[in-house]
């Protein structure tokens, strides 16, 4: 496998960027930890979204970098502090759940470990470890509407991420429909994996390339734009 | 005599738990949710053989003290901040029921030396499944199906079964013997409010053991919550302790 | 069975008082309808129980009896006005019965149509109907520490309502612990039903004439007091 | 264009519910809780075949009218109450989820009269578990085991398991096509408050169905429920209709 080690690549604020764009109006959103977390900085106020928070949020504002500004008691589940917004409510961790588990959440966004060509999500286990700590993200990957995962596409060896069959222990089977990389969006179908968005600078064949799992490269594929 | 449950001290509040207990400890990420106050007086307590249940299984002492140095994040960790994670390395623990039993990345957590050791029992459980299973205890429900886990390591060894063509795997209530909760406000019957986001496993613990002790910021009087706005109505907690004024900066002094 | 018709009988109020006698300072208490409901206004507010209501109230005050006082919105299950009190507070139906269902309840006071030596209680289906509404009774009477039922000891046909076997449908089975009547006390116990008071101008023995029930007489029965 | 979950009239809020819909109707003894003009709107539409579920089945017209003459207890209904009992006397209901579908004594409601001569189904539950099964519906719980009902008409042709060696019955999930629910106050994005008892199976029923209804008194400026003090979160409501300033005095009054 080639490793096009000079090729453009998007950074953390450019895949949440370009994830931003799935985020409609209306919408109930989680976003989890690590690169998801990024994407409300590009959801603008009006376009009236509601982020849920596994931590008992719906309805929370823009990430605060203000010290002086903080509420400790008012944080995202990765324990950043976030702006009280209007129309928000707080609850408790059951009824927070109870709220994913519903079907209630119309989108949320995962980093990933590996996501199989079935959709498995494998993102709690990370190699080498006794165990993983599987946290909040199972309900959401079950339950969710829709499941978007947000992660480079090779590990920082290079190995692909996106795998014909994971090979880590899973979190949820079949539950992905989306993963957006640092150079390609990808769809899981019933068909397989489809090649929506590709990164200038790269052809689809190469992203096939650094890409374990087989894609379908549809005549409508388009050239990933921020 | 007109029911009061303030105690006037954590180590009187704690007094009675002994070794082997089950223990909710209430809680989510940050320090502003733990009940610190009752984590320490665990602790000076030297109760043993505890099963744990809560989100994260805590942090050592030095690694507080480190990220309390670094002040990691933006928001500071208070000098009265104490971790459930002493607990585990004091010993005390001898099994966690953890969606975060680790970290995936960077520190190695008191809990996860003790697990490689083989010194401690690990029950793996996502943190939707575990916050229902604590609500279950509350409301009387021995066991439920939900549809999160099958196939996966949380659902080894347990029953799984289809409702409407969708595989559910059942989950056992969570009753534990003590839970300890950090809550916000209290009156002397026992009802509660929060602030914020320390609601989270705080709220959901509160009723689900024999025993609920909850550490305030303050009593107020009979009548001043808002009846509309009680979150854990009184029935539930069964001690109420406040936290003190001048802050505690060691978790081995008595208070 | 003879009918001691000039013999005394308590009226309901007379059996709340008696039955007010039950509840202790620091109980959590629920009254079913019909006579359980009189019983707390023989309850001074300064013995300080927490009475909970099925449609969601910890800790109601008096019950009002003036028009212009009323609040239709706070009510209890029986529909009548209640007075707001401090530390009281408002749940959910579903919260309301997690709270029963959880074994929170000290003690439940209800009505019933008869009640069993072995402490079945069938309070829901009167004779004749094609069904029964079986209501909050049930959750109350299997998830209460203690239940005790207010009855009058026969129906106004003179049948016992103390039935060696029921021979209504249940509401519960084996959860009464003790029946207070309007001529007696009797305890449900591992040994059978114990007849522990008795109303002034009835012996003991004449009590045991009017119940279908075999009663168990201790030396230590007393007068039923007020 | 901004979030807004108003609509205009409560004939448009239910213009879409079809024949043979389930409809979690909120709810529980006295007019001040019931989600009336949703009722009556209802009625209007004329839809049919119905599965309703509540604490009650309701009166009929005339015997609500009686009841308003009679000024029966001291809470005297309002010339808008609409009881649920309207929708069984006309015939829309095929069958009926309650707890309370007959009174024990006295008046015979509509749902006795066709259930007696065998035009409608019933399905009769306790209290508790008819909250607990909406609420699993609002929580994506499949089922659970209760021990309420066991060796009772409620738990017939239902599995009974042994939990903690008491046994207990498995109650399923009631998710509902439709929810009409009665609150107080409401933001654009469909955040409730209740008004004391009105809470009772109201809460309990949002979110418990495809499509949430909520009758209001007012609905209030976005940020104006304190976020701490919010019932019902936003996600669980679809659609919001104020109760009008003008009391209507006839359910066939469009609306």
């Amino acid at each position: 496998m080639t490793n096009f080690e000079d090729k453009p690549r998007l950074d953390e604020w450019s895949m949440a960027m370009r994830a931003s764009q799935d985020v409609r109006e209306g919408m109930i959103v989680n976003l989890g930890m690590g690169i998801p977390m990024l994407v409300s900085a590009f959801v603008e106020p009006e376009r009236e979204v509601m982020f849920h928070t596994e931590n008992g949020i719906i309805g929370y504002g823009r990430v605060i970098d203000d010290a002086d500004a903080v509420d400790p008691n008012c944080v995202n589940a990765g324990g950043q502090p976030v702006e009280r917004a209007p129309g928000m409510s707080f609850m408790s961790h059951d009824d927070s759940f109870a709220l994913i588990r519903g079907g209630w959440i119309d989108v949320t966004m995962l980093g990933s470990l590996q996501v199989g060509a079935n959709g498995d999500l494998a993102n709690y286990h990370p190699p080498g470890k006794v165990v993983g700590s599987i946290g909040g993200a199972q309900d959401l990957a079950y339950c969710a509407k829709k499941v978007v995962v947000l992660m480079t596409h090779r590990t920082k060896s290079g190995a692909s991420k996106i795998m014909q069959q994971v090979d880590l222990p899973i979190t949820a089977p079949t539950c992905v429909s989306r993963v957006i990389t640092d150079i390609a969006v990808v769809d899981v179908t019933p068909d397989g994996l489809v090649l929506r968005e590709v990164l200038s600078g790269w052809t689809p064949d190469e992203v096939q390339q650094v890409t374990d799992a087989e894609l379908t490269v549809p005549d409508d594929v388009v050239e990933l734009s921020l | 005599m007109p029911v009061n449950k303030v105690f006037d001290t954590f180590d009187a509040a704690v007094a009675d738990v002994v070794d082997g207990s089950m223990i909710h400890v209430g809680g989510f990420g940050t320090a502003a949710e733990y009940p610190s106050y009752l984590i320490a007086a665990l602790a000076r307590s030297g109760v043993s053989g505890l099963t744990l249940t809560g989100n994260h299984s805590g942090f050592s002492e030095d690694q507080l003290k480190m990220m309390k140095d670094a002040n990691l994040g933006i928001i500071k960790y208070p000098d009265d901040y104490v971790s459930p994670g002493l607990l585990v390395q004091r010993g005390q623990v001898a099994k966690g029921i953890y969606a975060f039993p680790v970290l995936n990345r960077g520190l190695e957590v008191p809990f996860e030396t003790l697990l490689n050791e083989g010194k401690v029992e690990l029950e793996l459980i996502g943190q939707g499944s575990l916050a229902e299973r604590i609500r279950a205890a509350r409301a009387g429900i021995a066991a439920f199906y939900t549809p999160v886990g099958v196939g996966t390591v949380v659902a080894e060894g347990k029953e799984v079964r289809d409702f409407d063509g969708r595989p559910h795997v059942l989950e056992h209530a969570l009753k534990a013997d003590v839970s300890i909760i950090r809550a916000h406000k209290a009156d002397r019957y026992g009802n509660l409010v929060y602030k914020g986001t320390a609601r989270t496993f705080n709220a959901t613990m509160a009723g689900a053991a024999h025993l609920t002790i909850a550490e305030v910021d303050e009593v107020v009087e009979l009548g001043e919550l808002d009846p509309e706005c009680i979150v854990t109505a009184a029935p539930y907690v069964q001690r109420v302790v406040v936290r003190p004024a001048t802050m505690s900066t060691s978790w081995e002094t008595p208070c």
